[in-house]
């Protein structure tokens, strides 16, 4: 029990890889076992992190369940882990998402212990970015969330996934050039990498050189070295043309977990980082986020109402969302210090919870319908409500929430975002707003081109109701999703004053 | 019982019908409707315990009903959002008839759904049903067919209910706003229940998507009150005058307005969209593709009526700054303007329409159009009660015409006539086929024109008209008075189309009245479209005024900081009411008298071109369609899509990519091959390097003790190095 | 002088590179293994030389009569297809000859360099080694243990590996 | 008394011998044989110095046994694999397994 209660992160964070090691050894030709063998290695984070939730206190300061032991003590590298409000809600995000992408993946039949394995090893990666409190260590897990998916995409991908995947990774480790390089030079010149000493000593150096540098300049160039890394995977406008193509060709559960979770690591890269240890460069440089964040949310509504590929469509509809974190992430930056910062970064941790969550649903039924008919062209469908009313009401659903219809998740994050960034940035706000209309017009484009209308002829009688197993899938979301938006408190209870001690913490150094 | 939690309680019954049907009942056709109908009932019986229990209450403004009992739904920073119930004066007369309308029309709608019918004979779901064959004494003959998606429609309007009831007791502006996008939800849902068609799939789209503009503006506006006042609670901002006055004294950045004027604006730009106000009016005509019970209730008595309700909510916003006299605020300007001008431009259109349900539509936005222009001018409580007998006459205006149109559809089936059941050119003389529906018609077309005295919406006309005109607003006096003249004339037009003279069709000649189970609502609400009037006669009325108390006047007014001044009393505006009432009565009445089949309209040849340009709907949708429709598309397929992201950026990537190429191309061409190889020399480096590389490649066989041996060798060879090297020495 | 026992040592070293020579040139296969067994058997007597008859003993058990006997058979296994023809070692033999002599003296001429290249005296007794004490210091927490038991594991795993690699899985059978 | 140096002498033939049989040996068996040959001639060092300078001592024994126990266990490995190779491919010679060439 002594294990359970000192390690539990560690615990958490390994036993997808000692799951994808155990599926090593199974044989190959039983795919049943695989997959059975996979989801439970995925479920025992899970219940493991419900633990930890149970267990975490929303109103205690700092991080809670922190372990820390040697790891490169040469260049005072650390194995230091730890969790607060936002990293909790990003790893909750990540054990639900992974077994029901998992489960989604259940139709894969080619090499299926190979990609099960990728994907636990993925999970790792990604839990290892939501926990790590080490520079260092955040980037090998950053690293290590990169790779699997290349695989996932060039392996299991559709027609085009040579091109997608090489996008993908050309583009994600162009970011990671750039982090590698700043964390080193936050190493060198800070003598540390773990984050909690950085928090003190980062933000408050202004004297001394790099190489001849003066020490404005390695801020300086650290700095948008990391913005510009976590900005691609975000991805910021106009930093975005991989994710169109990657989803595109990424097999559904790839999908799910891309838009659901790796996208997030942008994000969260964003608020654990870049906020704490730059609060001058960031309120320096808020507006020109708040800016790119806007044009995201036009140009990424935009986008997604000019596609005729369903898959596409919904890719885009990922940019239209994370542009509203970067636009509160901006706004929180810029009004450091204010109740908006506060509202605006509970909107932007939230609207990363709530976009996981609807950007996962969408992406699996649109897996699930191109399982049917082995097509994504929007002109394709018609009229399938009549074939497929449980599919389609589910649908429905999952598209409203991701539309930010009220009383479903996105719309309480969007709206705080919106609350939080109006004061700070108006016109980008209110710019915004076009990319909110068009929100619900490329939604209603999807719906009207799939569901609704005369029946196209060509799938009469041909496309079976969702099963049991999909119906499991996507259950789970859309319970959480009406959760959320009808009782958002539970999660802005983990998320807010978490929030504001980062808040707090960056406006002392004004 | 405790009152708060009643009132929390209100809006529950229709939520979980709603939840129920969907997982549960949805097979079975009488338990859905059974459950439905309980829960709105149930929900009615609430609002009439509230109701009462409001109209008793004294002070009831400055002290709500349900105040009392508020959770914290956000946390954010130190503190929280609450939100709760609260039922004044104004939510209390919406609340009344709301759950009126709201029951009535769902009774009415397992009627007009053909509940009891046989399944249809080639019926689908997502089409309107075709009709089924049953056999009586052996020969078959048509009769209608039972919705195929019957329990879905009353899940869907239950979940509709659920928004518009937690919309009318709601206490802040965010709520309100989640009320109002459920609402539009489920408008979207049931416009688009025969989803099948493409005029009712894309009608439903437009409908959210223009609402949606106005939403937009609306959540900037409350994004900026959020932050001006920090709550959105209606007590705490609205009967607050210090906050008004802050509001209404500090400038906001935008075009010289206060920031009570941006926000009322903004926030009105909401009910532009959702009372489908001039120029965003669009979508509701053609939301009439949707079932009649759903015109009816979300695009005339409910829904549309809450955009109205939302004006008159934040009409001390709107107003902040106005002292009951003199000039108006820019936002009650807008306004006005925006009313007056859809008024009298919805009246025209209405004029020339042959659809029985659209003129009914027309002629809503232009009494919604009304109602603004009302509020603009300062009269509140005109606009509140005309907003109530509008709701009562219109849902039966509707369910009168869905009566009808079931009516001409049996006779369709009868006769095997193909021809439209909504177009009032092939009705005439259904008034002995109909009785019921004839009588409750012309009571709803009295009151929607204005027929003197014995008719609620003359009562609530006459006091806008008079408002306007007590108010100095001349322009919008005489606008608004001209709509009135139309509203008059296109409503005679109709009956006399629809009801009298000789049918002019074989389908009309054999139309039946409808079950009593869709009649039975009709002659309720008539008496609400007639009797509703008489709680607000205004004092001053000659004759008449003083024998009964104005109640209306007296508890809706309580709500205002500031009132309009009503001392002096003027004949003008009730004689223009008298006069175009029954002028345009009379008029049309004459015009339509005895319309022929096949014949023209009357008015075609003198109006001309007028009367085409009218029957277009001064081509609004064509100019969207030109400009914003053609425009979106070609922004986001062409230009964000085609030339930005794959053109310029993708360019730029690709870019990068063959610019490395070619630059490795250059490298090579341009330095490797003339300085290394040809400078250098094919002999001395390259050539050499060459040579070794050939030579090298050979021992790379894939044979194991091939390698072994050369790896001893360098083992020995280093080890032999190094021992006489270091060791030796 | 040259001792007796000496004597018997070189004739011993003779016989077995003689034997070892054998082995890496026979051409045919059966031969060479036997001609291993005889230079094992050399290898046996040289460690009794040293005083130790322990593994003097073991060595005739575990290579002759286990290692030698698996090869035996595993020659004759893989028999059909080299009926030794040609020649058996590689064309190019002549540069590992040439490796192995250079390593041959490379190793004498360091070992000369040695300081006790010369001792002739032993620190062993006649009683040769404490076969207790070995024993008791294989199991021995403080001694040998986890080399004993890593070797143990080996001996395991190469024998699952055996087991696993010599399956016939074409054939289907378990 | 033999001098050490015989026997280290002795043992450097062998396991040149035994390295020459692995080097230049086409049958992987004989191969095989070669390598135990080198392990032998690694025992005899092993016992050599222990005779002769550490007497006390057990690591010199130790080592010897555990090179009897990896002995085995090549030996076991070795012939298995090469008795699969044989199954797959017919041949055990060591040239024509070449799925390694470059």
């Amino acid at each position: 029990m002594d294990l359970l209660t000192n390690h539990l992160l560690t615990l958490i964070l390994f036993t997808p890889v000692v799951g994808a090691v155990v599926l090593l050894f199974l044989p190959a030709k039983n795919i049943r076992v695989l997959r059975w063998a996979a989801l439970a290695a995925s479920l025992v984070p899970f219940g493991l992190a419900l633990g930890l939730w149970a267990r975490f206190d929303p109103s205690a300061e700092g991080f809670q369940f922190v372990e820390m032991m040697p790891w490169y003590p040469a260049i005072q590298s650390s194995y230091h882990l730890g969790v607060d409000g936002i990293s909790l809600m990003m790893v909750l995000l990540t054990v639900v998402l992974t077994p029901l992408a998992v489960l989604a993946s259940f139709t894969v039949t080619e090499r299926v212990k190979a990609y099960m394995f990728l994907f636990l090893l993925l999970e790792t990666g990604m839990l290892g970015v939501f926990l790590s409190l080490d520079l260092l260590l955040f980037f090998v897990f950053w690293e290590v969330g990169l790779v699997p998916m290349y695989f996932l995409i060039a392996q299991w991908g559709g027609t085009r996934r040579n091109y997608a995947a090489l996008k993908f990774i050309l583009y994600t480790m162009g970011g990671s050039l750039g982090l590698l390089l700043a964390t080193q030079m936050i190493g060198v010149v800070a003598g540390t990498f773990d984050l909690t000493e950085l928090f003190q000593i980062w933000p408050a150096l202004n004297s001394g050189t790099l190489l001849g540098l003066p020490m404005a300049t390695v801020k300086a160039v650290a700095f948008w070295a990391f913005v510009i890394a976590f900005a691609i995977k975000v991805p910021v406008w106009p930093f975005h043309t991989w994710l169109p193509d990657a989803h595109t060709e990424a097999p559904t559960a790839g999908s799910m977990i891309l838009a659901g979770v790796l996208l997030k690591l942008g994000a969260y890269g964003f608020l654990r980082l870049v906020l704490p240890l730059y609060p001058l460069e960031s309120k320096l440089f808020a507006g020109w986020l708040a800016a790119l964040g806007a044009l995201a949310i036009i140009f990424g509504a935009l986008g997604a109402f000019g596609q005729k590929d369903f898959k596409r469509l919904v890719a885009y509809s990922s940019i239209n969302h994370m542009g509203f974190v970067v636009l509160g992430i901006a706004a929180a930056a810029a009004a450091v210090g204010s109740q908006d910062a506060v509202i605006a970064l509970n909107g932007a941790v939230l609207q990363m919870v709530t976009h996981g969550l609807s950007a996962a649903g969408m992406f699996f039924l649109v897996g699930v319908i191109y399982e049917r008919t082995h097509t994504r062209d929007l002109t394709e469908f018609g009229g399938l409500f009549a074939q497929m009313p449980v599919y389609g009401g589910v649908l429905l659903f999952t598209a409203m929430g991701s539309l930010g219809l009220p009383g479903l998740a996105g719309f309480v994050s969007e709206f705080l975002v919106v609350r939080g960034a109006w004061p700070v940035f108006t016109l980008a706000t209110a710019l915004s707003m076009i990319g909110l209309f068009f929100t619900g017009a490329y939604i209603l484009k999807a719906l009207k081109m799939v569901l609704h209308g005369p029946l196209n002829e060509r799938w009469k009688g041909k496309l079976p109701e969702m099963s049991l197993r999909e119906g499991i899938v996507i259950a789970p979301l859309m319970v959480l999703m009406l959760i959320l938006g009808v009782w958002p408190a539970w999660a802005l209870d983990v998320i807010n004053r978490t929030v504001s001690m980062i808040s707090l913490a960056m406006s002392l150094w004004f | 019982m405790n009152m708060d939690l009643l009132i929390w309680l209100i809006p529950l019954p229709p939520l979980l019908a709603f939840a129920a049907i969907v997982l549960f009942t949805n097979r079975s056709k009488a338990l859905s409707h059974s459950l439905a109908i309980g829960a709105a009932g149930l929900s009615w019986l609430a609002s009439m315990v509230v109701f009462f229990t409001a109209v008793g209450r004294e002070e009831l403004a400055k002290h709500p009903l349900g105040v009392d009992l508020k959770v914290n739904w956000l946390p954010l920073g130190d503190g929280a959002f609450k939100i709760g119930v609260q039922v004044d004066p104004l939510s209390a007369v919406i609340l009344f008839f709301v759950a009126w309308t709201v029951l009535m029309i769902f009774v009415y709608s397992v009627g007009y759904h053909n509940f009891g019918q046989p399944a249809g004979d080639h019926d689908k779901p997502g089409l309107p049903p075709h009709g089924a064959t049953v056999k009586v004494k052996g020969h078959g003959h048509q009769v209608p067919s039972v919705e195929p998606m019957y329990s879905r429609f009353f899940a869907m309007i239950s979940l509709f209910a659920f928004g518009m009831f937690l919309l009318v007791v709601t206490d802040n502006l965010l709520t309100l706003y989640m009320a109002w996008e459920i609402m539009g939800l489920c408008s979207y849902l049931l416009i688009g229940f025969w989803y099948a068609k493409p005029s009712a799939r894309d009608a439903a789209v437009k409908a959210f998507l223009t609402t949606r503009v106005g939403d937009m503006f609306m959540l900037l506006g409350m994004a900026a009150l959020y932050k001006m006042t920090g709550t959105l609670n209606y007590q705490e901002i609205l009967a607050n005058p210090t906050v008004l006055e802050m509001l209404a004294s500090q400038a906001a950045p935008v075009l010289g307005l206060s920031w009570a004027g941006l926000i009322g604006i903004l926030i009105f730009m909401g009910t532009v969209g959702k009372s489908a106000q001039f120029p965003l009016h669009v979508w509701l005509p053609d939301a009439m593709e949707g079932p009649t019970p759903v015109s009816a209730m979300i695009h005339a008595a409910t829904m549309v009526s809450a955009g109205v309700y939302l004006s008159i909510r934040f009409f001390p916003l709107i107003s902040a700054g106005w002292d009951g006299g003199g000039a108006l605020t820019p936002a009650m300007m807008t306004l006005a303007v925006v009313g007056a001008v859809t008024a009298l431009f919805a009246a025209t259109i209405a004029v020339a329409q042959n659809d029985i349900k659209r003129v009914l539509a027309y002629s809503t936005i232009s009494q919604l159009g009304y109602m603004i222009a009302a509020l603009g001018v300062g009269a509140y409580v005109a606009a509140a009660f005309h907003l109530v007998t509008h709701a009562f006459f219109k849902a039966l205006l509707f369910l009168g015409s869905g009566s009808v149109i079931h009516g001409m559809e049996h006779g369709v089936l009868h006769t095997h006539q193909h021809i439209d059941p909504q177009d009032m050119q092939h009705m005439g003389g259904l008034r002995k086929k109909m009785p019921v529906t004839f009588w409750t018609f012309l009571a709803g077309g009295l009151a929607l024109s204005g027929f003197p005295l014995v008719t609620a919406g003359f009562w609530s006309k006459d006091e806008i008209l008079s408002g306007a005109f007590n108010g100095g607003h001349v322009w919008v006096f005489v606008i608004l008075a001209l709509a009135a003249l139309l509203t008059a004339f296109y409503t005679a037009r109709q009956i006399t189309l629809t009801f009298l003279g000789q049918a002019r069709s074989e389908a009309a000649e054999h139309a039946s009245e409808s079950r009593a189970v869709m009649t039975a609502p009709l002659v309720v609400l008539a008496f609400f479209a007639i009797t509703a009037g008489w709680v607000g006669i205004p004092k001053a009325f000659p004759g008449l005024g003083g024998l009964v108390p104005n109640w209306f006047e007296e508890f809706v007014g309580e709500m205002l900081l500031v009132h309009g001044e009503a001392a002096h009393h003027s004949l003008v505006p009730l004689i223009t009411s008298l006069v175009v009432a029954l002028g345009g009565l009379a008029l049309g009445w004459w015009v339509y008298r005895d319309v022929r089949a096949g014949q023209k309209d009357p008015l075609q040849k003198p109006l001309g071109p007028v009367y085409t340009l009218l029957q277009n709907k001064y081509y609004f949708d064509e100019l969207y369609g030109a400009t914003v429709v053609r425009f979106s598309r070609w922004v986001s397929e062409v230009f964000t899509d085609r030339w930005l992201d794959r053109g310029v950026i993708d360019g730029i990537l690709h870019g990068i990519a063959a610019a490395g190429l070619w630059l490795g191309g250059v490298l090579r061409n341009g330095f490797d091959l003339p300085v290394i190889n040809r400078f250098l020399g094919d002999t001395v480096v390259a050539g050499g390097t060459r040579k070794l590389g050939a030579e090298t490649s050979k021992i790379q066989t894939g044979r194991l003790q091939q390698y072994m041996l050369m790896g001893l060798a360098v083992v020995l060879a280093a080890s032999a190095i190094i021992y006489f090297f270091f060791v030796m020495a | 002088m040259i001792t007796g026992l000496q004597a018997f040592f070189l004739v011993n070293a003779l016989i077995t590179l003689f034997a070892a020579v054998k082995v890496v040139s026979s051409r045919k296969l059966v031969h060479a293994a036997l001609w291993l067994v005889l230079a094992l058997m050399g290898v046996a007597a040289t460690f009794a030389m040293l005083g130790s008859r322990f593994f003097s003993v073991i060595q005739v058990f575990v290579y002759i009569g286990a290692i030698a006997t698996l090869i035996i058979v595993a020659v004759m296994l893989t028999r059909n297809s080299m009926e030794d023809v040609g020649p058996q070692v590689n064309r190019g033999w002549w540069l590992p000859l040439v490796v192995v002599v250079l390593l041959f003296v490379g190793l004498v001429v360091v070992l000369s360099g040695w300081g006790d290249f010369g001792l002739s005296t032993r620190t062993v007794g006649a009683e040769g080694e404490n076969v207790m004490e070995l024993g008791k210091a294989l199991v021995d927490p403080n001694g040998f243990v986890l080399p004993f038991e890593i070797a143990s594991a080996l001996l395991l795993g190469a024998m699952v590996a055996a087991i696993y690699l010599a399956t016939d899985r074409k054939e289907g059978k378990r | 008394m033999i001098p050490i140096s015989w026997f280290l002498i002795f043992s450097a033939a062998l396991f040149c011998i035994g390295l020459f049989g692995v080097l230049a040996r086409k049958n992987t068996i004989g191969m095989l044989m070669g390598v135990e040959l080198m392990l032998n001639a690694v025992n005899i060092n092993l016992l050599a110095f222990w005779a002769y300078r550490y007497a006390g001592q057990m690591n010199g024994l130790v080592f010897v046994a555990i090179v009897f126990a990896a002995a085995a266990a090549e030996a076991a490995v070795g012939l298995a694999l090469i008795i699969s190779v044989y199954r797959r491919r017919t041949t055990v010679m060591a040239d024509e397994l070449n799925l390694m060439k470059g």
